[in-house]
């Protein structure tokens, strides 16, 4: 009965939250606010996919901006050269990040632990130098512009930040869905036996390359949706901006932050993160260049030392005190 | 001549890359720690040897023995102010307190000396030994040079001293070393205070070639994990031949594919190296279960 | 001061302009030249007595760090022109940092005047942007046009030249222009190679070079890849003309890096502190002189334009006695600015088209002479004669 | 030699000892009894400071080593060979060897003492430029002990030493522990699964059950106490 | 007899070390077979090239008539080659029900598979401490979830690396019991163990390796009095077993 009790109540919060969330842009006080969120939603979406692989399986990828940026290219460039409109190109995202991610991990699965890490970062900067290379095709350095052609749907461009607010959050609910489905699936529970002992599952039948392929592709997938929604939100993409190794670290670090393999950890991780370097950068970015980030890292290194399991288990003490308490009530 | 001039060209910038790799091997081989601050070590330790030279002078060469106590000194302080509160937490625990070290890093020395380059004005960065054709820039060999010295000093102080075997028991398992009266703590402080001061030595030998700045770190960082991984994981001396093995993969790469593909050279060999032989060139193996 | 209202709800006391640029990151070093420029320039003005058309009130720099990322750059611009009384943009000196601010200060209907070179900046239908410097492409016409004089003035007899240039926004426009400009001039283009910004290793660039038997080069680098292209070619004992494309070949840290070396070393530059409009102009003379007093290092070519910027935007509000950021725009796009430190751009006279980039000017030329450099090509802009060895 | 007294300790949250006293007298040879679980690896792993002790007092020669850090314990005279063996599979087994004697007070006769445990484990000879890595259970057993002796200790301290060891190495194994306590009379501490072979070898023993000390007494009174004989012995 | 496992003449080095040395041995269906030897007699690389975690350098692995040589340890896995570890490998922070419960989800639908999970805890009787983490139990219930964890496969064979070893004699008679439950289900039975007593009282048969070599078989009291086994293995303190 209490059981019961309890879960309505904890069900209130989170439709509470869901309606504050959904509301937010109405009396969000600027078109800044909201394109925070945006990034925050954002953020968390591709923290979210990098769980996948980098928190559930334990596999630290660092070419998660690479997936990113094959998204943000693939779409923009179908928009820019053939008018396709991203909505369409989100598939052709998907696709390309799919087929991308199963070369990867082809050779990269072979390998343990921080061989495949760093396996990816060498695979980040192929793309990534290849992308500046082939200039004629995706503009190389100097990146692709998107003009600004009027509020539309079909091309993902408006006027204000509302209408991407509300997309990056369908977005990030999306992912997070696919987390949870993923959590409760086979795969889910193969890639964690995996994480804890990947000798012992593969003498019982888990086909751990298999397995970590699928969850690799599967997170690099979710992530590639997000590059596009990115892209024509931002207008801008370049290689550096967009397919360098500090992207992809950022999202590993969101991620972390938050607290890796839960489900929340990711989005946590982004609405500490993504404000506190605006914050830093508003505060402290007009003086002498440099402090503002010198204290962003200071404070990675901080929750570090004092969090190394991620600030979401401040959240599991919460819990445990509140029952902790109540039990010394009765 | 080509063919020389590019097989030397490979062979100097592979020396550089040894330099800043075997520092990062060794943090690695003992500590299990993928630094990705190794870079930031260097820039420091081009900074210590800029500001030395500038109250000092001389040549900067001259400047190695004051060097290697500063960074040993900033070693062991960020490993007892930073690292040792996240031994045992976790590779993501590392890997979060290296980024954070490196951008810390970069950006505190960026809020004191701003963001200017800075140089040492020493005539040899433009000597060189003319072999025919072929011409070897002096700082470049000196450097190289300086490389072979000091991955060969390490690899014989970790095969042959007792401290250097006692950090090897400590890489291994710290709680078996301790029950040998090993201190792990000290095995961890003094190897991280090393790959602090071959970062150091590295920073002197590349004060001649490069800008002093707070990003000159990045310069290297990535290359320095696959010269690392190309070597063994952890292995000294493999570090070595992975940065020579490397530089020569570019020099052939931008000589005779293109330029601008030197890094993809790179990585494909990389990424071969990986798919065919994981342990790295010259790695070992132990039994699995 | 014209149309004094004096309905007026309240009396502005300041100004405020945006300053925005790379503060950390990357390009951290050229934003900071830019900040000092910005700074003094806004000193200098309200020292002067501030705006007159709206009874001395002061301009406020309101200095943000764009970071080197695109991303926070462009959330940067959000956040500050949420401040409904920013009244124009100074900055940012990169591209990649411009282009994507350009839609939000287009949307907050706010002027940025920036001094990013890159071509795409002004094609790209915006109304709210104006680039006073000039265009990538430029450069390389300037440079080979240089190169074509210098040939018949000295009987040089240079045929063979060679482009190598980092690759980045920056270093491909700029190498585009000189190619195209080469080849009509019937100069042969033995080496025309990209390289990857921040290499480490010059040796096979130059190798390459070398055997191609140029004997010209242009090379377009920043700083660090410009010391390693000149020091390596200095140690393979090979000494062509050396014509820099700009940046890393202008940098104060160069002239620190070569010591006495550096004199005689030419590139052109977007801007020079002495080019002839400037030099002749003893009101105008003292800015450079003043940079340096406070700084320690000459004004460089970020720092001298980012500096008539906030020029430009003062005298847009004399003009117009408006704060309002519309108007500001519109009397950018209308006025001339000239003589005056609006108007430091060569060849001394600033007017926008209708792109907004700044229809007037050209590159100089420089050649270092006793550690700096000093303006000597065109003739009508040149402060100092070429040196020849 | 060694005191126990009133030790708790455990794991984080995990309480394992509650209350233990033992005590080791010069030359003596004590095993440590109990079932799986216990708490015997726990209460070895306090004694050579590996986990903190919670309460209690641990001294050596009435001295204090309650609080040493586990580093230290190995320079006082007391060898562990911690369950599972602990060799460093990555260094050579000579390496493993010297590094027995990497304490102060062992350095000096390192090569004699080697000499002396290689003619105690003639196999280890054989392969002693090899990786440690590369030896079968049983040998890295052995290894282990040997290179526990290096440190000349007065007090080894074993946990079960025959665990996965052919029979007639479990032979040889009790055989080398009576010969080390016989001939550099050194005392042993010894946590043994086959109580036959432990009492044997030693003049006392503890029973630990679910962290406590629960009997204690002379090998041959536990012998033929019954309730061992039907809990440890299935008879 | 019907041979599920035909090991013919199988070979093995690692650098210098012959680890197993032209081995040929079967093992019927339905027995518990023990695989006895000294220490470093090869015992453990045989299970692992069964297994195949290593590949052999030569020799046939016959399995039900089928060479399985080519095969990955996860394939062997699935049709029905189980093996445990000689030191036990939980997936410490997953329960022991969501262990068992992993492995059914291999050849199950989920609902079906907690079923089986909870079948299997039952048989093994570790259904009381089925919601404690895996990384949390006592050394002995890890070596009984490992067992639990490989029937979750359908194992027509188990192969079982000391799974004795470190058990007092009380609780090395629970897990006889065990061992033999599992046999009785069909399962046939690889024993590796030092532990004489329990190769007794639970093998027909045993194979007795050394050096790398087979030095004996045949039925497990017999093999034990041989001269060349008590003087390679047993030594003096077993000739009265
Ligand atoms: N990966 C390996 N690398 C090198 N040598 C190995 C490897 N695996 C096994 N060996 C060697 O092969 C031989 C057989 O080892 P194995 O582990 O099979 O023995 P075992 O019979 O299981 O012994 P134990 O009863 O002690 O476990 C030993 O000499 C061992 O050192
Ligand atoms: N590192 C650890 N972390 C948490 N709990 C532990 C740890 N090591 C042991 N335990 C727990 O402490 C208790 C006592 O374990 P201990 O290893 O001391 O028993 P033991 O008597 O040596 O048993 P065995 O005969 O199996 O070696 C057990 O419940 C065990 O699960
Ligand atoms: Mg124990
Ligand atoms: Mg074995």
């Amino acid at each position: 009965m209490t059981d019961f009790k309890e879960l309505i109540k904890k069900q209130k919060y989170s439709v509470f939250i869901v309606i504050l969330f959904l509301l937010f842009p109405l009396i969000s006080p600027s078109d800044y606010i909201t394109h925070v969120m945006v990034l925050i939603f954002l953020f968390a979406a591709m923290a979210t996919a990098w769980n996948v692989i980098g928190g559930y399986g334990a596999q630290v990828s660092w070419c998660h901006a690479t997936f990113f940026a094959i998204g943000a290219y693939t779409s923009f460039l179908l928009f820019l050269r053939f008018n396709i409109s991203p909505i369409i190109s989100i598939f052709a995202a998907m696709i390309m990040s799919f087929i991308l991610a199963m070369i990867v991990g082809y050779p990269s699965f072979r390998l343990r632990g921080v061989y495949f890490s760093l396996a990816t970062i060498a695979f980040a900067e192929i793309v990534k130098t290849l992308l500046l290379y082939f200039t004629d095709f995706t503009g190389g350095a100097n990146g692709l512009m998107l003009p600004y052609k009027g509020a539309s749907l079909m091309s993902l461009q408006f006027k204000t930040e509302i209408p991407y607010y509300y997309i990056s959050f369908v977005v990030l609910a999306l992912l997070i869905f696919v987390t949870w489905k993923f959590e409760k699936s086979k795969l889910g529970y193969f890639l964690k036996a995996i994480k804890e002992d990947e000798d012992a599952a593969e003498s019982l039948g888990i086909k751990a390359y298999k397995v970590k392929l699928t969850a690799f592709a599967l997170s690099a997938v979710m992530i590639s949706i997000v590059g596009p929604i990115y892209a024509f939100n931002i207008s801008y993409i370049d290689p550096i901006g967009i397919g360098h190794l500090d992207l992809s670290i950022k999202i590993g670090t969101i991620a972390i932050i938050g607290g890796v393999a839960t489900l929340w950890g990711p989005l946590l991780g982004a609405i500490i993160i993504i404000p506190l370097s605006e914050i830093t950068n508003a505060l402290l970015g007009s003086t002498r260049g440099g402090a503002s980030t010198a204290i962003y890292g200071l404070i990675l290194i901080l929750v570090i030392i004092f969090k190394p399991e991620g600030l979401i288990s401040l959240f599991d003490k919460f819990k445990g005190r509140k029952k902790d308490k109540k039990l010394k009530v009765r | 001549m080509l063919l020389g001039q590019t097989i030397i060209n490979g062979l100097m910038i592979g020396g550089v890359y040894a330099l800043i790799a075997v520092g990062l091997t060794i943090i690695f081989g003992v500590m299990k720690i993928v630094n990705f601050a190794q870079g930031e070590f260097l820039m420091v330790g081009m900074y210590v040897t800029w500001l030395l030279y500038k109250a000092i002078g001389g040549s900067p060469y001259l400047l190695i023995p004051p060097v290697i106590v500063i960074m040993f000194i900033f070693g062991l302080l960020l490993y007892k102010i930073v690292v040792k509160p996240v031994v045992g937490k976790g590779d993501t625990a590392y890997i979060l307190l290296t980024v954070g070290l490196s951008i810390f890093l970069q950006n505190v020395v960026q809020l004191i000396w701003g963001a200017n380059y800075f140089s040492i004005e020493t005539t040899i960065k433009t000597e060189a030994i003319q072999m025919g054709d072929v011409s070897i820039q002096l700082p470049r060999l000196i450097a190289f040079i300086g490389a072979i010295i000091l991955v060969g000093g390490l690899h014989l102080f970790l095969k042959k001293t007792d401290i250097g075997k006692a950090m090897r028991a400590t890489a291994e398992n710290s709680q078996v070393a301790s029950l040998l009266g090993i201190n792990p703590s000290r095995s961890f402080a003094i190897a991280f205070a090393i790959g602090v001061v071959m970062a150091g030595m590295a920073g002197v030998l590349l004060t001649p070639m490069f800008y002093v700045y707070p990003r000159v770190g990045q310069l290297f960082g990535l290359t320095a994990f696959v010269v690392v991984v190309l070597g063994g994981l952890g292995n000294i001396t493999g570090a070595l031949f992975g940065g020579l093995i490397i530089g020569l993969v570019e020099a052939f790469t931008a000589s005779y594919v293109a330029l601008d593909l030197a890094p993809v050279g790179t990585f494909v060999v990389f990424l071969l190296v990986l798919l065919l032989k994981p342990e790295g060139i010259f790695g070992g193996g132990v039994r699995k279960t | 001061g014209s149309e004094q209202t004096g309905e007026e709800a309240e009396e502005v006391t300041v100004v405020k302009i945006a300053f925005m640029n790379p503060l950390s990151g990357n390009n951290a070093d050229a934003g900071q030249q830019d900040l000092n420029a910005a700074e003094l320039a806004v000193k200098h003005i309200n020292e002067s007595g501030g705006i007159a058309a709206l009874n001395g009130a002061l301009i406020e720099l309101v200095v943000t760090d764009t970071t080197s990322d695109p991303t926070q750059a462009q959330s940067v611009a959000q956040r500050v022109l949420s401040d409904e009384d920013i009244v124009g943009i100074v900055g940012t000196g990169i591209s990649g940092l411009t282009l994507p601010i350009l839609p939000i200060a287009e949307k907050n209907e706010v002027a940025m005047i920036t001094n990013s070179i890159s071509n795409d900046i002004t094609s790209q239908g915006y109304r709210y942007v104006f680039e006073p410097v000039p265009k990538g492409n430029m450069f390389g016409e300037t440079q080979v046009d240089f190169l074509k004089a210098l040939n018949e003035e000295f009987n040089l007899g240079i045929k063979k030249v060679a482009i190598v240039y980092e690759n980045s926004a920056y270093g491909v426009s700029t190498a585009e222009g000189t190619k195209a400009r080469a080849e009509s001039a019937g100069l042969e283009v033995v080496v025309n190679q990209s390289y990857p910004q921040g290499f480490t290793d010059a040796s096979s660039l130059v190798t390459t070079v070398k055997q191609s038997g140029a004997q010209a080069i242009f090379p377009v680098a920043y700083t660090t890849d410009a010391k390693l292209i000149i020091n390596t070619m200095k140690s393979m004992d090979y000494n062509p003309l050396i014509i820099g494309g700009g940046a890393g070949f202008l940098w104060p840290a160069m002239g620190e890096e070569l010591g006495d070396n550096i004199n005689g070393l030419l590139s052109v530059a977007s801007w020079n502190w002495d080019s002839k409009n400037i030099s002749s102009n003893p009101e105008l003379a003292k800015i450079p002189e003043d940079y340096e007093a406070e700084f320690g290092e000459f004004m460089t070519e970020h720092a001298g334009p980012t500096y008539s910027f906030v020029w430009m935007f003062k005298e847009a509000i004399e003009k117009t006695g408006s704060t309002d950021s519309v108007v500001i725009r519109d009397a950018l796009a209308e006025m001339t600015f000239e003589n005056t430190p609006a108007a430091l751009m060569q060849p001394g006279i600033t007017q926008f088209g209708d792109d907004g980039w700044n229809v007037k000017t050209h590159p100089v030329m420089i050649q270092w002479q006793d550690g700096k450099p000093r303006t000597i090509y065109p003739v009508s802009d040149a402060s100092s004669d070429i040196i020849v060895d | 030699m060694l005191n126990v007294s009133n030790v708790h300790a455990g794991y984080g949250d995990l309480k394992v000892l509650f209350d233990v006293s033992i005590d080791l007298q010069d030359g003596e040879v004590v095993s440590l009894v109990g079932s799986n679980g216990a708490g015997k690896t726990t209460l070895l792993r306090a004694i050579s400071g590996l986990i903190p002790v919670t309460s209690g007092e641990i001294t050596w020669y009435d001295k204090s080593m309650t609080k040493m850090p586990a580093y230290k314990i190995p320079e006082l005279g007391i060898a562990h060979i911690p369950q599972g063996r602990g060799i460093l599979s990555t260094l050579s087994i000579r390496d493993n060897l010297l590094l027995g004697g990497y304490i102060k007070s062992a350095r000096a006769m390192r090569e004699e003492r080697m000499e002396y445990v290689l003619g105690l484990f003639p196999i280890l000879r054989k392969r002693i430029n090899l990786l440690a890595g590369t030896l079968s259970g049983g040998q890295q057993q052995m290894l282990a002990i040997a290179r526990a002796l290096m440190m000349n200790p007065k007090l080894l301290i074993l946990d079960e030493p025959s665990l996965g060891l052919a029979p007639i190495i479990v032979d040889e194994v009790f055989n080398i522990i009576k010969r080390v306590s016989k001939e550099e009379g050194v005392s042993i501490l010894l946590i043994e699964q086959n109580l036959l072979q432990a009492l044997s070898a030693s003049d006392r023993g503890y029973v630990l059950e679910t962290g406590q000390i629960v009997m204690s007494g002379s090998s041959d009174e536990l012998f033929a106490n019954k309730d061992i004989k039907k809990a440890y012995l299935g008879i | 007899m019907e041979k599920i496992l035909d090991i013919k003449n199988l070979d093995k080095s690692f650098g210098g070390i012959h680890a197993v040395n032209n081995v040929s041995f079967a093992v019927n269906k339905g027995e518990i077979l023990g695989l006895i030897g000294p220490n470093g007699s090869g015992k453990s690389t045989c299970v692992n090239l069964i297994s195949g975690v290593y590949k052999p350098d030569s020799g046939e692995i016959l399995y039900n008539e089928k060479d399985i040589v080519g095969m990955t340890v996860p394939d062997r896995a699935n049709i029905g080659i189980g093996r445990t570890f000689q030191s036990p490998k939980p997936f410490s922070n997953l329960t022991v029900f969501e262990s068992v419960l992993t492995i059914a989800l291999l050849h199950n639908s989920m609902a079906k598979a907690k079923v089986k999970a909870n079948e299997i805890l039952e048989l093994t009787e570790l259904n009381n401490v089925a919601e404690i983490k895996s990384g949390k139990l006592p050394i002995e219930k890890r070596k009984w979830l490992d067992l639990a964890r490989i029937l979750a496969i359908n194992p027509q064979v188990i192969m079982m690396d000391e799974v004795m070893a470190g058990l007092n004699p009380s609780e090395m008679e629970e897990s006889i019991k065990l061992v033999k439950k599992v046999n009785k289900q069909g399962i046939t039975v690889v024993f590796i163990e030092h532990v004489m007593t329990a190769v007794i009282k639970l093998c027909n048969r045993v194979i007795v390796l050394n050096e790398g070599t087979v030095l004996s078989q045949g039925n497990a009291k017999e093999v034990m009095k041989e001269e060349a086994v008590i003087k390679a293995y047993l030594g003096g303190g077993y000739k009265d077993a």
